[in-house]
């Protein structure tokens, strides 16, 4: 292999693998398309990418498209072996660190006095550095009120960790909108 | 005991705790919300705070959240946090704040209904805590929601193969488009002095005569038939010819024969013997 | 793939490779042994990581054992692409070494001397350098005149690294001149 062009689908298909193997982020289509001086249309990728998916159907770890890109990651059906590896448990957040990030994740942009407001209680630094420490939210602007407090949204990163590709597919809060219609029903 | 477990088992109706209209007293505080002394610290303790307790108040009761019986929910939250009190606990300064506006909300429903003023709903001193208890039940909910979503870490990982960096120092690529482009920035030069016409066929004599070089590399005595390779073909060994004649014409190569007949050698010019060191005859293309 | 263990050699190669490749470090023999409850013994072990190493033979990435355990890990014959993923811009080399290299290319073999007279200007010994230590050029003998100049020309590595079979596929001089024949004329 060298500085000039592979010939085969077969060897674009390696070379997409090992650099989609490699990374440490997902990778955007964009950056997929520096691997090659060639220039393939979004179909041609898209039938690249879906062949180098099923051919990994049925092992341990899988190709999946995330909010900013591509990547290879374990099946949850593995991860019971992978836990014996493990000499630390992973994180378990608690209540007040997984409101937060819901309240963030289905209001935001919100401030900490919305978090406040909704939750009924003070929010500690420590959940929203929790928070931040993760990658999972970040500070995207600042409201227009006394004191310019930090809005804060959730990052792609919290997609990417959760599986989704958008907020939108976030489970919808429908059971607990049927209430609330119950609610409007009873007072009409 | 965990709230919310204590939320789930509470929600099949249990007909000894159904709620009344409001104005009756609710029924007594259920057995099973007894806590054991010890355990009362961390109970209080797992609360996310006012919002989160009477919200497990009213579910645990069975009360219709749109109807609050403000009375007997007003009096079970101040045994919560007066325990809480008397426990040395650190009470958030929201404990007392909902406290008060509970006790508010509960002093003006007492107050006679206004019933002239054309029935306005909106005026229901509970609306604005049903409000927030709902909001605050759906992010609740949420919370657990999301806590079940695959996460990465916890449910599965991301694969990084180890990069094997050998190479170490980025080379730069060079393809044929820069050599393209360098010879022609050469060219464009060139012509400025003097006119270059470089025909395509002497690169392939060039190219034979590196090779040839090569060959005769370390002072190797090489007849000069092994000189040709025979596979090139006809315009291939035409080229070879012409590569070893342009040799001999810039001197690189110096061929010997010492007598008619005898085989001819080639070997690199030397220089050992000094350039005017001609004992043997030279043929010169 | 429950918590009860798999049955087949081919299920037992699928969850080592998957606790492999998610693996951050070298993973020690002792430790891939915790993966199950199953108790092989060394050879066993040999055979299954073997047999691994062969199935990926060819790729992009290779299982290599280390000091410090198996790990997969790129080959580096795919660094070239993985690289065009990082943000840096790639290294160019500078116009004196690019021409320097056309003219060993197309008018080898030459001195120093010859280079000089073509671009009119002296060449740095790092020039020459850099390509010879690139593996691109080299010395194939000393030209007969007063201080016996080195004759540069290009060497096979330099073939392959342009993906050439022969000089004779580098761009034909005749074009070259046509193309700037072709700019004369659109200047004209």
């Amino acid at each position: 292999m060298s500085t000039s062009q592979p010939y085969t689908p077969e060897e674009y298909k390696r070379i997409l693998e090992t650099a989609l193997l490699a990374a440490s982020e997902p990778l955007p289509l964009s950056d997929l398309k520096k691997l090659f001086d060639d220039e393939f249309d979004d179909d041609t990728w898209r039938v690249l990418l879906n062949d180098l998916r099923s051919e990994w159907s049925g092992r341990g770890i899988e190709l999946v498209q995330l909010a900013s890109g591509w990547r290879f990651q374990t099946r949850p059906e593995y991860q019971t072996y992978l836990d014996r590896l493990k000499n630390e448990k992973p994180p378990r957040y608690s209540r007040a660190v997984l409101e937060t990030l819901a309240i963030i994740a289905y209001r935001q942009p919100v401030t900490r006095g919305d978090i406040e407001d909704i939750r009924g209680v003070a929010v500690t630094p420590n959940v929203l550095k929790v928070l931040e420490g993760r990658g999972w939210i970040d500070t995207v602007g600042h409201r227009d009120t006394p004191g310019r407090p930090a809005l804060y949204a959730t990052t792609k990163r919290f997609l990417d960790d959760l599986r989704l590709r958008s907020l939108a597919e976030l489970p919808p809060l429908t059971e607990i909108e049927r209430v609330m219609d119950l609610a409007d029903a009873a007072q009409a | 005991m965990d709230p919310i477990k204590a939320e789930t088992a509470a929600s099949p109706p249990e007909p000894a705790h159904v709620a009344k209209l409001y104005g009756e007293p609710m029924p007594e505080m259920p057995k099973d919300l007894y806590i054991p002394p010890d355990a009362l610290e961390v109970y209080l303790e797992s609360f996310e705070g006012p919002l989160d307790l009477l919200l497990y108040l009213i579910r645990k009761a069975n009360i219709n959240i749109l109807d609050i019986p403000m009375a007997p929910l007003t009096a079970q939250y101040l045994v919560y946090v007066e325990a809480m009190r008397a426990r040395n606990l650190e009470l958030a300064a929201e404990y007392l704040l909902m406290a008060a506006m509970l006790l508010e909300i509960k002093s003006r429903m007492l107050l006679p209904r206004p019933k002239k003023v054309e029935e306005e709903e909106a005026l229901d001193p509970r609306a604005e805590l049903v409000r927030r208890l709902l909001e605050y039940e759906q992010m609740k909910a949420a919370a657990a929601r999301i806590e079940t979503l695959p996460q990465a870490m916890r449910d599965y990982q991301w694969v990084s193969i180890w990069i094997s960096d050998e190479v170490g120092e980025r080379l730069p690529d060079v393809n044929l488009h820069d050599l393209q482009v360098a010879w022609l920035s050469l060219m464009k030069h060139a012509r400025m002095t003097q006119h270059h016409k470089v025909r395509r066929e002497e690169l392939s004599v060039r190219e034979h005569m590196s090779i040839v070089l090569r060959r005769l590399q370390g002072g190797a005595y090489l007849e000069f038939a092994e000189l040709f390779d025979l596979t090139l073909g006809v315009a291939g060994l035409v080229v070879n010819f012409l590569a070893v004649l342009e040799l001999v014409r810039e001197r690189l190569v110096e061929v010997t024969q010492r007598e008619v007949f005898a085989p001819i050698y080639v070997k690199l010019a030397q220089s050992e013997s000094g350039p005017n060191d001609v004992d043997v005859p030279t043929i010169h293309a």
